[in-house]
């Protein structure tokens, strides 16, 4: 395989900046988010030069590794400091790179009032390194540096504004559920490590072709729970709405755009041994499944801006689990959709960021409306985002979304059909909850106070929602002429031969995905263009409304099976330690003292009881040795 | 003069000459002190550098007789585990020294105490380690308490007495038990070519005992051991003596002394009574899990801020413990490795949560919040200190407490099962004083705390390093750990476990 | 006669001197019975002398006499004093020092 | 039938007889030399013919003989420790006698009477307590190495004698001081006419009164086994009674406490060294071969002794009496040492009976030195805080207390590990455990004083130590000094024990 010397440098400026930018502290306030911007793009200039040094190769030879130094090395297990970009892991650089320094610029702006800009970037420059070492780790257990590396980045980032309690909480919830799938990824690797003997992902590729099913299954399961926690699905998916509390552009960057979709790049970075694991694989399916109406049904209820946009991201990336989870006729679509949404995603992200912005940080859609008047370019970036997303041809979500839904039909059997409707009933929903919050904010008739003064957004913050709304018009169209992206894809997530039987054609699959959006489109505008919004969310709703406001009660869940019991438990302990644990300590003590003075009795200063003792003591000792000898 | 004899003789030296400093200049006898222990430091470094990795064997050897009647000899030597350890308590020593520069005032006796009996301290806990000797071992072992002890009650807060008589009572009955069985194994040799103490040709003789025997010798052993560690349930001294020392002793309690424990059963436990170890191994397994889960939930359930890191302790200790016993070379080194790391991630935890307490005048967790806007470099020390105590990648403890999962993993993966959900219970254990102490808004009582000085920084600076370099790089350590712990596992006839699926097979 | 029956004589009087010591309250007697029971030592070593038909056991009953005159001396003195600080010669009032 | 005049070897009789003469002089100087210079001068006395007698006993120590008196006393090297212990105790107790605040101004006055008042003001002193002391010493040196009954049972109410009336001397709390003195005579009394009784049935087992004629026909096996029986049960009663092993312990918390302090000490270190001289002769040599009589009994008293020893000393509130627990649980050690009956049983009792001697010489030492207006102050609870009134002293009292709870570095420390592994090399594993347990259970009650000394607050009730006096200051020096060389370099003294402890038999 071909070596190389400069990825490193990928990672290195971003972390170059984000350390710079904290040790140098406040003296760097100046200029320090300017440093991190342009770390950030440096990084991204690598990795197009990466991408014209590979396209320049031969296709088997596009893969290239970087070994730094030997990281762990104890016995057999041999764990390098080494880095691997092949065609999977560029698209990842590009997109954080790329995404990510729209977003730094973004913030230069959205984020030119508060006192601890410099800081805001310095994490945001150790979220881009870490996510950089996830997804160009050449094993597991360098991923896993990573994939800590952003859960800790996204904690910082969530907690930016930690003096607000909620928003403590949210960051130390958002820290705890990812840490419960990172054990499902140390329970991996400790798997591999003990059946395989190796955490390499080349290693465990080449040792998949022997090992049992069993182990390989086992390894998959342990996967996918690493990857519910990173990308918020089901049944680890609590905490993505909390972390809304982040500034903006971190939900853009981290929770909509790179972080969240983690998981699935591990899924078809491991497609090897989920295509030998069918079990891990249907779960897989499942989980997509499950969770992309989760996120769905939940983006129907919010009414805080934020809070659906984060719904609809758990939704769309129960998209790509699910087609990551059809095997090699998916990963590739998965991979797309996970692009595309990473541009219109990112891009409506930064749209609220505007909107609230102009709105003085209102993130209720019913104080919004008719918005389009006062901010037209968020408007046109947002818009075309929502036609994106809801996937309308030719924009880019309707080819990733599109190719999805038809692979899930074409699954086969039973499973084919449930899984193809799910999906197709998911579109709808979608269409219907995202032309809601475009009808809210920016079509409807307006609900704010008169103290409110909407307004456009600098050229900072509207210039990469632009480029990002083209991207979400543009990136659909380029990855599919001529199978472009599959076909880049193939040498990793493996070829995948057109099945000539298939239950629904392309073209019968798009008619009804369109058909559903068409459903989805026209209820929304019923229900909230054509007819008056109240200010205030209405309380006599239905139960499943009230249920969907509350996450489909994924918190009271979590509190009621986790949490209490967890509490009390930890009350039960501490008392126990004191009361038994120490409390046996303490009573050999006194048990020793007791004794002590109960013995001290025999003294009682009469000599003729001494006297007795002797005697006594005389008695006992003859009649013992008698015993004794006799 | 012997590399080691010079380590330990410095300390001493210092403290003489400390004793002839007029108690009134305790400036001159902080810098006096701190001064013996950077020597020491240092010395400390040259040995480690010195150390030849490749070679398994004990190095820097020195012996002397000491009582020739009983076959005791002053020996000293390092192997790869020793050396490490080593290390680490002198590295340790001037950063306690340096950062808790004003700790020893407000003490029941001046400073110039405080100060000598830490030097004499340090002399312990280079011998406790260089000893190749089980009675100079033990000498030290036992001899070590009283510093401590004087160092709790004579120094500490709060309930200060009661909880160094119930730290010196604990460790003085295991150390008890552990004479016990040191006479016994001293008769059996005695019986089996003539007395002696010294641990390579005490190795040898578990082959003349019978298995009752050696059983109940090893449990004298890792009694002892266990209470020191501490192992649950013999932990509850720990929090007490944690809450009650003042932060640098607590930093030599937990960094330095308790790996006594833990240090102990390789050099001891395991070498001495191999066939015993293996007996035991499933009921010290379950203690280890227990430990680690115990200790995690009354960390989270600490209102106290020093009980809490205590309580984090028994919880990491848990981990070591098992390591060790897992018996494969990434359980060994891991578990070696740890040491040295949760050595320093304590160091961090405690010596900022001293100042935290110093500036506030309470331990309690709820007095503090919103810290990381009053005293920014401090809650971001602490933030540091707490990241690495829940082994964030990246950070040296990941890399220790991972090879021990793994290296149990591939031995007892029930074990190792249960003990990973110790790494989400960590995530709550720091994160909830992490929130309540440098999060929200800031209380009353916290407005004008101020930021760490130049002294504090300089202290934590080193400390904050090596956690992270190690965490990218340990590789420094682990090439003088691994063929130690190699020949430890050889010597116990263990070899690690062939990967059930390789590709080989 | 069976000089054995000055054994049991002998322990006889041992045992009295004893139970005497534990149940009587006067210094005096207290001290009169340690006399008996050393002479029923002494009487046992007579009579082994006897049977054993050596000198040695008479000897040592010569030593004990003189010895138990000395103890008689030593210990009069100290109960003579005690009486004489404490108006009373019960041995049971000499109890302040217990537990 | 005719009569050989009988030899005697004077030059092994020398340190008893210089002693005796000694003695003598001191009663001459009672009897005639004016008041005023009868201090000085018995002083001189008493220590020139301690001293000198030591010069002689080393001039002998390599003799060996049988019929150093005619078979009665038999000297040898084990005879010689014994005897070199005793008068090197019986020194540096005169030291602590010869302060008179210890003793009262005229015996035979009535406590509170005009007699004593005018006396105190006349500024009368005992001089008496020296010859006695002297005659005392000559008992204790002839105890150990008499080898027929008739010299065993002389000598055994020689040191008892002088001791009874010593105990009556106080000069404050004389009521409490008489009382000592009248139970221990009339304990003393009662055991040794069980002693009497014993040697009578040991006369009448063997037809022999020397140790070597009980020895044969022991081996012999011919005679009654009832007579010994009897014999062996009533001697061991008697000597059980001097060292104050449970059961026949109870006199000595009350005479301890009641006693002079010097004397107490004099008592307790002195007395112990001869009895259990005695006690290892008659065992090692005459007893040896019927040990499957007495072993086992004496096992268990061994085990109760110490447990109950140390139990009773935790509940205690005055010092001397705790001390005197505290010797009642040594015995138990020392019975374990006994049992052992092996060469190694040998040195292990001896080099502990000097090591402990010493240290409760100096431990009572320091007691004195406690005082407020009405003498001594031995309520516990009135030396909080002593650590901060005389550091000095209070870390003197705290090493013999290490020294007692037997912690490394210090003589305690080694006497205890070679007592229980020569009990153990012997076979008496409960000897061991039962050892140790206590030892946890005596380190309880050590470190309490230490944690009243250094870690409570003083309380203001005139509670003062006194400047000590040249004489008593060397004590207390000498006795420290010894105990803590003799923990950290005791080879040279083991070496010494090993090359003369041996009996003749």
């Amino acid at each position: 395989m071909v070596t190389s010397t400069s990825l490193v440098y990928l990672i290195a400026l971003p972390l170059f900046g984000s350390a710079i930018l904290l040790l140098a502290g406040r003296r760097s306030d100046k200029w320090g988010h300017l440093l991190a911007t342009a770390l950030s793009a440096s990084s991204f200039g690598v990795g197009l030069y990466q991408l014209s040094q590979m396209l320049a190769r031969p296709t088997e030879e596009r893969a290239i590794t970087q070994k730094l130094f030997s990281w762990i090395n104890v016995g057999t297990f041999n764990v390098d400091a080494g880095l691997l970009l092949d065609q999977l892991s560029i698209c990842f650089v590009l997109l954080i790179t790329g995404v990510g320094t729209l977003i730094h610029i973004y913030s230069i702006s959205y984020m030119s009032h508060d006192e601890n800009r410099r800081r805001f970037f310095a994490f945001l420059n150790l979220f881009i390194a870490a996510m950089l070492l996830l997804v160009l780790g050449d094993s597991y257990l360098n991923l896993y540096v990573g994939w800590e590396g952003v859960g800790l980045a996204s904690y910082l980032l969530i907690g930016f504004w930690n003096q607000k309690p909620a928003y403590a909480t949210a960051s130390k919830k958002a820290f705890v559920m990812n840490r419960v799938g990172d054990m499902g990824l140390s329970f991996a690797i400790m798997i591999a490590f003990a059946t395989l003997g190796t955490v390499s992902f080349s290693g465990v590729q080449e040792a998949s072709h022997t090992a049992s099913k069993a182990a390989l299954t086992g390894i998959g399961i342990m996967l996918l729970v690493a990857a519910t926690g990173k990308s918020a699905q089901f049944p680890l998916q609590a905490w993505l709405g909390d972390a809304m509390a982040g500034p903006t552009p971190v939900s853009a960057l981290i929770h909509a755009a790179t972080m969240v979709t983690a998981g699935v790049y591990l899924i078809v970075r491991s497609n090897f041994i989920f295509d030998a694991a069918p079990t891990a694989q249907l779960l897989v399916v499942i989980v997509g499944a499950i969770t992309l109406m989760f996120g769905a049904l939940v983006g129907t209820a919010k009414d805080d801006i934020k809070k659906a946009l984060a719904a609809s991201t758990m939704s769309q990336i129960g998209y790509m689990v699910l087609g990551a989870g059809l095997g090699p006729a998916g990963y590739a679509f998965a991979i797309m959709h996970l692009l595309t949404h990473g541009f219109f995603k990112a891009g409506m992200f930064l749209g609220a960021g505007s909107v609230m912005h102009g709105m003085n940080d209102q993130v209720d859609m019913r104080r919004y409306g008719a918005l389009r008047k006062f901010m037209p370019i968020t408007f046109a970036t947002f818009g075309l985002g929502y036609l994106a997303i809801i996937g309308v041809p030719p924009f880019a979500g309707f080819y990733s979304k599109d190719a999805i839904i038809e692979t899930a039909f074409n699954a086969g059997g039973v499973k084919g059909i449930l899984l193809g409707s799910t999906a197709l009933l998911g579109a709808a929903i979608t269409a219907f909850y995202m032309t809601r919050v475009m009808v809210l904010t920016f079509t409807s008739k307006e609900r704010w106070e008169d103290d409110q003064h909407p307004h456009e957004s600098p050229l900072l913050m509207w210039l990469p929602m632009a480029i990002l709304a083209i991207g979400s018009v543009t990136t659909g169209f380029l990855f599919t002429r001529g199978h472009a992206l599959v076909n880049w894809l193939a040498p990793v997530v493996g070829e995948h031969a057109e099945d000539e039987k298939v239950l629904l054609q392309p073209v019968v699959v798009s008619a009804l995905a369109l058909l559903a959006v068409v459903i989805g489109v026209a209820i929304a505008i019923r229900k909230y263009q054509l007819s008056d919004v109240e200010k205030v969310a209405p309380q006599n709703v239905s139960f499943f409304t009230r249920i969907a406001r509350k996450d489909l009660m994924q918190d009271s869940f979590n509190e009621a099976v986790f949490m209490k019991p967890g509490q009390t438990l930890t009350a039960l302990l501490v008392q126990g330690d004191e009361k038994v644990v120490d409390g046996a300590v303490r009573g050999v003590g006194t048990m020793a003292l007791g004794a002590g003075s109960a013995l001290r009795k025999t003294q009682t200063g009469f000599a003729r009881s001494y006297a007795a003792l002797i005697l006594i003591g005389a008695i006992v000792l003859i009649a013992g040795i008698w015993v004794v000898t006799q | 003069m012997n590399a080691l004899t010079t380590m330990m003789a410095l300390p001493l030296i210092g403290s003489l000459l400390i004793a002839i400093i007029p108690s009134e200049q305790v400036l001159r006898i902080k810098q006096a002190t701190f001064i013996t222990t950077l020597l020491v430091a240092i010395s400390g470094v040259l040995t480690w550098i010195k150390f030849d990795s490749a070679n398994t064997a004990l190095q820097f050897v020195e012996s002397a007789k000491w009582i020739p009647s009983f076959g005791i000899n002053y020996a000293v030597g390092v192997d790869g585990l020793a050396i490490v350890l080593i290390l680490m308590s002198v590295l340790l020593a001037p950063i306690v020294v340096l950062a808790g520069w004003n700790e020893s005032e407000g003490g029941r006796w001046s400073p110039k105490v405080f100060y000598i009996l830490i030097l004499v301290l340090e002399t312990m806990m280079i011998g406790v380690f260089a000893a190749t000797d089980l009675f100079l071992f033990y000498v030290f072992f036992e001899a070590m308490l009283i510093p401590v002890y004087f160092l709790i009650g004579g120094f500490g807060s709060g309930e200060r007495a009661a909880a160094a008589v119930k730290f010196l009572l604990y460790s003085l009955f295991g150390g008890l038990l552990m004479l016990a069985s040191i006479i016994g194994l001293y008769v059996i040799s005695g019986a089996n070519g003539g007395h002696t103490f010294d641990i390579t040709r005490l190795s040898e003789l578990h082959t003349y005992m019978s298995s009752t025997t050696q059983n109940l010798l090893f449990l004298g052993f890792f009694i002892a051991f266990a209470i020191k560690a501490p192992v649950w349930p013999l932990h509850t001294w720990l929090p007490d003596a944690a809450a009650a020392a003042t932060p640098g002793t607590s930093v030599l309690l937990l960094g330095v002394l308790d790996k006594v424990g833990t240090f102990g059963m390789i050099r001891f436990c395991l070498a001495l009574f191999p066939d015993a170890s293996k007996t035991f191994t499933p009921l010290i397994l379950v203690l280890s899990v227990i430990s680690i889960i115990y200790g995690a939930f009354l960390a989270i359930g600490a209102r106290d801020i020093k009980r809490l890191i205590a309580y984090t302790s028994i919880s990491h200790f848990g981990f070591i413990t098992m390591g060790i016993f897992a018996m494969t070379s990434q359980g060994m080194s891991g578990a070696t490795l740890y040491m040295f790391n949760h050595g320093f991630s304590t160091a961090a935890l405690f010596l900022v949560a001293g100042w935290m307490i110093s500036r506030r005048g309470s331990s309690t967790i709820a007095d503090f919040g919103g810290l990381q806007r009053v005293t920014p470099i401090m809650a971001w020390s602490f933030f540091i200190a707490g990241m690495s105590s829940l082994a964030l990648p990246g950070l040296s403890s990941f890399v220790s407490e991972f090879l021990v999962l793994v290296g149990t993993y591939t031995r007892y993966p029930v074990a190792a099962v249960i003990a990973t959900f110790g790494i989400v219970l960590a995530a709550l254990y720091i994160l909830i004083p992490v929130q309540k102490a440098l999060h929200g808004p800031t209380t009353p009582g916290n407005e004008n705390l101020s930021d760490l000085n130049l002294r504090e920084k300089i202290a934590i600076a080193p400390v904050v390093a090596i956690i992270v370099a190690l965490g990218f790089y340990p590789s420094p350590l682990l090439n003088v750990i691994n063929p130690a712990s190699a020949h430890v596992l050889e010597v116990q006839g263990f070899t690690d476990p062939v990967p059930s699926e390789s590709a080989g097979k | 006669m069976n000089p054995f029956n000055y054994l049991y004589v002998a322990g006889l009087l041992f045992t009295i001197g004893a139970v005497g010591v534990v149940v009587r309250r006067n210094a005096i007697v207290v001290f009169m019975c340690v006399e008996l029971m050393l002479n029923a030592a002494n009487l046992t070593l007579v009579t082994f002398a006897r049977i054993n038909g050596n000198l040695d056991g008479q000897v040592v009953a010569f030593f004990t006499m003189v010895v138990a005159a000395c103890e008689v001396v030593v210990g009069l003195a100290i109960i003579v004093t005690i009486y004489r600080s404490r108006r009373s010669a019960s041995i049971d009032d000499a109890s302040l020092l217990k537990r | 039938m005719t009569f050989e005049a009988p030899v005697l070897h004077y030059s092994i009789l020398a340190p008893i007889l210089i002693v005796l003469g000694g003695a003598l002089v001191g009663v001459l100087i009672e009897a005639f030399a004016p008041r005023a210079s009868r201090r000085s001068s018995q002083l001189f006395v008493t220590v020139a013919s301690l001293v000198i007698a030591l010069a002689a006993l080393l001039r002998v120590r390599n003799q060996v003989s049988v019929s150093a008196a005619m078979g009665s006393v038999s000297f040898d090297g084990a005879g010689f420790l014994l005897q070199a212990s005793i008068l090197i105790i019986a020194i540096l107790s005169v030291f602590l006698i010869a302060d008179q605040e210890n003793f009262t101004a005229l015996a035979a006055a009535v406590p509170g009477s005009e007699e004593e008042r005018h006396s105190l003001q006349a500024d009368l002193r005992v001089t008496e307590v020296y010859p006695l002391t002297l005659f005392a010493v000559a008992g204790m040196l002839l105890f150990p190495i008499s080898s027929d009954l008739i010299t065993l049972f002389v000598a055994l109410e020689m040191l008892s004698l002088p001791l009874y009336l010593m105990a009556g001397l106080s000069r404050r709390r004389r009521l409490m001081s008489q009382e000592s003195a009248l139970k221990y005579f009339l304990l003393g009394a009662f055991s040794s006419a069980f002693f009497l009784f014993g040697i009578a049935y040991l006369y009448g087992y063997s037809a022999s009164i020397t140790f070597s004629g009980i020895q044969a026909s022991i081996v012999g096996g011919s005679g009654n086994d009832v007579f010994l029986l009897l014999g062996i049960a009533f001697i061991s009663v008697g000597l059980l009674f001097k060292v104050g092993a449970v059961p026949f312990h109870a006199w000595t918390p009350d005479v301890y406490q009641g006693a002079p302090t010097a004397v107490t000490g004099f008592m307790a270190a002195a007395t112990k060294v001869a009895a259990f001289g005695a006690i290892l002769r008659i065992y090692y040599v005459t007893f040896a071969n019927a040990q499957w009589q007495w072993k086992p009994a004496l096992v268990l008293i061994a085990i109760i002794t110490m447990v109950f020893g140390s139990v009773v000393a935790i509940s205690q509130r005055d010092v001397k009496r705790m001390l005197a627990y505290s010797s009642i649980a040594h015995a138990g050690f020392l019975l374990s040492g006994v049992i052992a009956l092996s060469k190694s049983g040998l040195e292990a009792s001896i080099f502990y009976l000097f090591a402990y001697g010493i240290a409760t010489l100096g431990a009572f030492a320091v007691v004195t030195l406690i005082r407020d207006s009405a003498g001594e102050v031995t309520d516990l609870n009135r030396w909080s805080g002593l650590g901060k009134r005389s550091p000095l002293t209070a870390s003197v009292f705290a090493l013999f207390l290490l020294a007692f709870a037997g912690i490394p570095l210090t003589s305690g420390f080694i006497g205890k590990f070679s007592i229980f592994s020569a009990a153990y090399e012997s076979g008496n594993t409960s000897l061991l455990i039962a050892g140790v347990l206590s030892s946890a259970i005596a380190a309880f009650f050590y470190i309490r004083v230490i944690v009243l000394m250094f870690f409570k607050d003083s309380v203001e009730d005139g509670t003062s130590v006194v400047i000590p006096s040249a004489l008593t200051t060397t004590t207390i020096a000498i006795t420290s000094a010894v105990t803590l060389i003799l923990g950290i370099y005791p080879a040279p003294l083991i070496n010494f024990i090993a090359t003369f402890a041996t009996f003749v038999r």
